[in-house]
């Protein structure tokens, strides 16, 4: 019925992906609980937490959860799974990066180069990463802030990226699949989750014309979170339901569906709650 | 016939109809209307005359309470008319004007006559009795589900005045009635104007540019001159110039050619107006003076009550009123020449 | 081009196919737009009318401010209504984010003004003289306005077609509002942008031509109103 | 509430400090959505006009299909253009995805038919003597068409506004064919979308404040027309 | 004037300026208008009259080339009209039509006038100075600055005079030209269009409900019955219907209750024409016969060349035509009691 339904915002990609699409009608099979799914920008997603419009959110930005968690809107929160990156670029690889493990290394060799980079720019958890990974590389940044008003106090808005915007490095505010057909249409390298990569190569009958060129790297690693809403916080929200969802998540059954879900034949998720999950 | 017999025919006393002080109506800046002080009386038809522009038309949508008029008073059936409270609209159910150039609605003429009736909430039996019977009164039952915007100027005409007819108000205003409408149809609606007042006691007021119609067909005429009742005749209208003679003579000279001695301080462009009573008419070979006396040729006469109207060609056509006997006693035949004195008093210079 | 077609193909079996799910959004998509849609009307018609009927002091502060409000981008009445009624808005507790009634209230917001913009237009070439004629025949003000309403009618439908049509293709609201929820709040237009973004451009263009369809149908329709007004 | 009075105070901010960045993206909101609305109107105005002026075989069959384009969401539409000009497209050689011209492009195909629709709908209610009464003064088919023009120009002038406000405060053609590339082609609108996308709501807002003063300020000066237009 | 100075007059020697075959002009099925075959002549004041829905407008606006004919040919100064080749342009420069209800351009009463002028690519200066004079000829001088849809009806009708004869046309085309305007005005536009045609050569067609502005204006006269040239007289029209009596004699009785004798097999409601110059009138005393004979009041004479044309009210108004010698004879006066005398072959049932 009505009551047994959950409200979760998550990040486009873990829709897109397809995966909730095999775990959820699981989860209402062995619980009875419906989830109602919005699906938006990471930075949207952990909003619709803070104003508590959502019993639950499931997200990939692991810095800002915790944080989330810290500051009294999440309950806690429960390491689900991950994927990784990948940096792809054309076939032809201008910079020659294919070698490279470090994924700091082979930005470096990018910006360097001046070689066209294309950025998510939209504060999602793939552009924190890369925010990230400019940082590591030491090449100069340039840091970005708008003043705005927040509960009548100023307060900055900051947005970080290599010198060269505009010239090589294309911030384009948009999600990954946009981004992913940009950097095609501009033979660019970008940084991509690997689900996303194998649906825009292998999903479609016009096969995207980039290739993964660096992948591995540990710090390429892409965690999801699962965290209920803090009913301290907020007490219209659905705990209960929350709560059993979240450990659900991370029981072996649903660890075991996650780590056999494959995109184009690929694994597409790894299950960190049960590493050995089947 | 049903609608003549359906009529709720009040003939009451002669009481007041309208009643009017200090109306005034300006439109931006411009006094258009300004009547310090008129009253029309009930069961009337009263005839609405005067140039174009004179304010007939504003004077009729006040008086339909279709427009506010800018300062003054206005009462109807001697109660007085509050423009503002948004009670006018049982005050517009007594009364119903038909505009200079109708505009029905885009529909069929039939649904456009039953309209009024539709809002009266008559029952729909009833309704398209009436509705077909009043378009055959004003002869377009031909027409009845002919779209509205495609009919002829004539014909829209008609039709508007069916749908006022529908209305069965206590009075009805119309704006140059039968303006374009055919000779059959214009006799037609005469009869019709003339018939629902007499029969049923409706007070008519017309306007009309027919001299002729309008002493033909109503009880009283009104003349409206530049928004004021007009004090002198409105008849003989003509526009022309101030002219001095080596003596300090004034002449009025008009379009025509025509020169008449006048007595005005006025200079440069004005009107006169003429009197037709004053005119003086007269067989050719009586000579009378040099000056204001014109030979002509005799185009018209028309009978009214105890005098002859003639219309003389003196290069405009000038309209004389004389008694029946002088006229007769003058032996003057149609198409004759003739000759005209008009006196100094009888030109009304403005 | 190829891939115009596959997605022409791709929408006539999605049609063929009846799947549910598609009925779902359909339905969704319909039920959110017309309701919007009609609130427009009732409100942005007799508004529209007031305005063009008389002459009032701001007047024309009115209409520019309306037009301004054409401008008015989704994303702002989107977060705008979202300030109401989100959990910490004041209309929180009426539990209203992530409901067709949310959308339906975003999308309101955004054609109130078409409509209305569009009835002053409409209304503000009929001649008076229509006016005059019903009041003088005895109507009463509401009878009056509807006349010349009915006068005018050809171009409030067209406004209200404009206006369906904005609403109908409308993405920004119904995903804010929305929250673009399978089975509950999913519209045509929020499952088109999702296949979008996952690259699935084929059943995006075909979901759209499927809209697209169904707008011609609806149109047909309105069309029969629009004819008729023209007699 | 409070969101609403900081977005606002953070609107006069952003105003205020002049930032280069703002100024940009205002440029290139503007220009875009000035060129593709007179591109509409330089193609609505004419063809509205001679689909309203005489009746033709399969004309209701048109209209039908341009009120059926009104309801074309801005994702087919971005599709579409974009199966021509991206790099595998027949026009992928022109290099256009991903620029304002795209924008333009994608903008004008969605007003047309609004310009167009409106301009029927203005036309078909003007009295055929203005017509008459051009053509017997010796007018050719030109000035007639003109004179005619003039007569409707208080909806025709709505519907430029209508248009004007569709692109100005439209997302999602701009994002898809200008890719809202910082400095190239961001716009207030896929700007805004992606404070929002942030969940940076504040400044979300605030540039839609902005946008909508900007807004205000273009109807000041249709305002003048369209007063104009009621002599 | 300045107007009348420039216009270029070209009196030719009278030729065929319209010349009309089998036209027809057919609305939703119904045909307005069938002339079998029609040629006017160049340089005259030709006046058409008919009743409402005769198809005057619809003749004038194919005159005019603004609407397209259903079949049959037109020539024009000996020239066959195309009608679908689009070069009608350079046949509307010669030829203006003003309407029966004339439509200004949303603007100023000057704009109006200018703009023939304008599209004629005429000096500014010049423009001005013939606009003014222009509308001062009309008597509208005084509104040149108004806007022109918050003019009165007669007033905009003049404007829309002015506005046609800024075309300086070769053929001028009036729909009802004096429907609306006052009295003055109509005396000066019926001088305006007698100067223009005489001293210019202008060519003018002009409608009317006015039999009587009709014969003084026109050269000639043509009655429009139902879309076909009147081969009978186009007066003394009237319905009424068909009644047997119970010798098998016909009677048609009027609206009015005036009840003829006719010959004619048709039944029910009809419409008749009474021959004004075979109608006879009498003094009083002399009483004729049993049927057709009525008894009426002289209302109005009128002199028409060689005849007196007398409206008597037999309880309609009906117009007889009588030589000037026989008038005379009968010694008759207005106002008084006539008789009239309607012959079986001076009714024409249709
Ligand atoms: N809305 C208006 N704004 C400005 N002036 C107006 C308006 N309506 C009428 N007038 C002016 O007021 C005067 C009186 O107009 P009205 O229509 O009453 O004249 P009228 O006597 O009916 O003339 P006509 O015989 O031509 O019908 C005219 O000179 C006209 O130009
Ligand atoms: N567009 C149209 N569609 C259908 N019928 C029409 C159309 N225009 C005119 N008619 C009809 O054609 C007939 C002739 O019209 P027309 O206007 O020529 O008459 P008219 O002789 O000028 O009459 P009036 O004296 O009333 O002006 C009328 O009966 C009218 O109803
Ligand atoms: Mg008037
Ligand atoms: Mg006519």
């Amino acid at each position: 019925g009505a009551d047994k339904l959950l409200t979760m915002s998550t990040t486009t990609s873990t829709e897109n992906s397809g995966l909730l699409d095999v775990l959820l009608p699981q989860l209402e099979k062995d619980t009875g609980i419906r989830v109602k799914v919005i699906a938006k920008g990471t930075g949207a997603a952990i909003r619709d937490g803070i104003d508590g419009n959502v019993d639950i959110i499931f997200v990939h930005a692991k810095s800002r959860e915790e944080k989330f968690v810290k500051d009294g809107y999440g309950a806690y929160r429960l390491g689900v799974m991950h994927n990784d990156f990948v940096i792809v670029g054309p076939e032809a690889d201008p910079v020659g990066i294919k070698d490279k493990r470090s994924a700091a290394a082979v930005l470096k060799a990018i910006g360097k180069s001046k070689a066209r980079f294309i950025s998510r720019g939209d504060d999602s958890g793939t552009h924190t990463k890369e925010q990230a990974l400019w940082k590591a590389t030491g090449l100069s940044i340039k840091t970005v802030t708008t003043e705005i008003i927040k509960k009548g106090k100023k307060r900055k808005v900051s947005f970080q990226h290599p010198v060269g915007l505009g010239k090589w490095y294309f911030s384009i505010g948009q999600g990954m699949g946009k981004t992913l057909t940009y950097a095609e249409e501009k033979q660019a390298y970008t940084l991509v989750d690997r689900g996303t990569y194998l649906k825009y190569k292998y999903g479609r009958k016009e096969g995207l014309d980039l290739e993964i060129l660096c992948e591995g790297d540990p710090e390429l690693y892409n965690p999801y979170g699962i965290i209920p809403i803090d009913p301290e916080k907020y007490s219209h929200v659905k705990f209960e339901l929350a709560d059993r969802f979240a450990k659900w998540l991370v029981s072996p059954k649903a660890q075991g569906i996650i780590a056999r879900y494959k995109i184009q034949g690929q694994q597409a998720f790894f299950p960190d709650a049960v590493p050995g999950a089947k | 016939m049903f609608f003549l017999i359906t009529f709720k025919g009040k003939r009451e006393c002669s009481a007041v109809l309208y009643e009017l002080k200090n109306l005034i109506k300006t439109y931006d800046q411009r006094t258009v209307l300004n009547l310090e002080r008129l009253s029309l009386e009930k069961n009337k038809i009263l005839g609405l005359l005067g140039p174009n522009g004179a304010g007939k038309t504003t004077l009729l949508e006040i008086m339909a309470f279709l427009i506010r008029p800018s300062a003054g008073d206005i009462w109807f059936k001697k109660e007085m008319v509050n423009f503002t409270n948004g009670k006018l609209m049982d005050l517009r159910r007594k009364v119903v004007l038909i505009q200079q150039q109708p505009l029905l609605f885009t529909t069929t003429a039939f649904k456009n006559v039953e309209y009024p009736l539709k809002i009266r909430k008559t029952p729909r039996a009833k309704r398209e009795r009436i509705v077909k019977e009043l378009l055959d009164l004003v002869g377009m039952g031909m027409f009845m589900h002919a779209s509205a915007h495609k009919l002829s100027g004539g014909e829209t005409h008609r039709v508007a005045i069916a749908q006022a007819l529908a209305c069965f108000p206590e009075v009805i205003l119309m704006d140059e009635p039968t303006a374009s409408v055919d000779v059959e149809n214009q006799i037609n609606i005469e009869r019709i104007i003339k018939e629902i007042n007499r029969k049923k006691g409706i007070s008519v007021i017309f306007t009309t540019h027919d001299m002729i119609q309008a002493s033909r067909l109503a009880d009283e005429t009104l003349f409206l001159y530049e928004g004021k009742v007009a004090q002198s005749i409105y008849e003989n209208i003509f526009s022309g110039h101030i002219e001095d003679d080596s003596k300090g003579n004034k002449y009025c000279v008009l379009h025509s050619g025509l020169k008449l001695l006048v007595s005005s301080k006025k200079k440069g462009p004005v009107r006169i107006s003429i009197d037709p009573c004053a005119v003086k008419l007269n067989q050719i070979e009586r000579d009378f003076s040099t000056h204001n006396s014109f030979k002509g040729t005799l185009l018209q006469l028309t009978n009214e009550q105890s005098k002859v109207r003639a219309l003389v060609d003196v290069g405009i056509p000038l309209s004389v009123l004389v008694p029946k006997e002088v006229f007769k006693s003058l032996h003057l035949d149609l198409g004759e020449e003739v000759r005209l004195y008009c006196p100094e008093e009888s030109i009304d210079v403005f | 081009m190829d891939f115009l077609i596959d997605s022409f193909l791709s929408a006539l079996l999605l049609i063929w196919s009846m799947d549910h799910e598609l009925l779902v959004i359909v339905q969704v998509s319909l039920k959110v737009s017309a309701i919007s849609t009609l609130i427009a009307c009732v409100v942005g018609i007799p508004a529209g009318f007031l305005i063009a009927f008389r002459p009032f002091y701001g007047k024309r502060l009115l209409i520019t401010v309306l037009n301004t409000l054409l401008a008015m981008p989704t994303v702002v009445i989107g977060l705008f209504v979202y300030a109401f009624i989100s959990r910490r808005g004041i209309f929180g507790a009426f539990d209203l984010l992530y409901t067709q009634k949310a959308i339906i209230i975003g999308q309101m917001i955004l054609i109130i003004p078409i409509v209305t913009t569009f009835t002053i237009a409409a209304i503000s070439r009929i001649d008076d003289r229509y006016r005059k004629t019903a009041l003088t025949l005895g109507a009463n003000i509401f009878q009056t306005a509807l006349i010349i309403i009915r006068e005018a009618r050809f171009g409030i439908v067209a406004s209200i077609i404009v206006a369906f049509g904005r609403v109908i293709a409308e993405v920004g609201i119904s995903m804010m509002l929305g929250g673009n929820a399978k089975g509950f709040t999913r519209t045509m237009t929020t499952a088109m942008a999702l296949e979008y973004d996952k690259g699935e451009f084929v059943l995006s263009v075909a979901l759209g031509i499927v809209l697209l369809m169904l707008s011609f149908g609806m149109n047909v329709f309105f069309n029969y109103f629009q004819g008729k007004a023209r007699v």
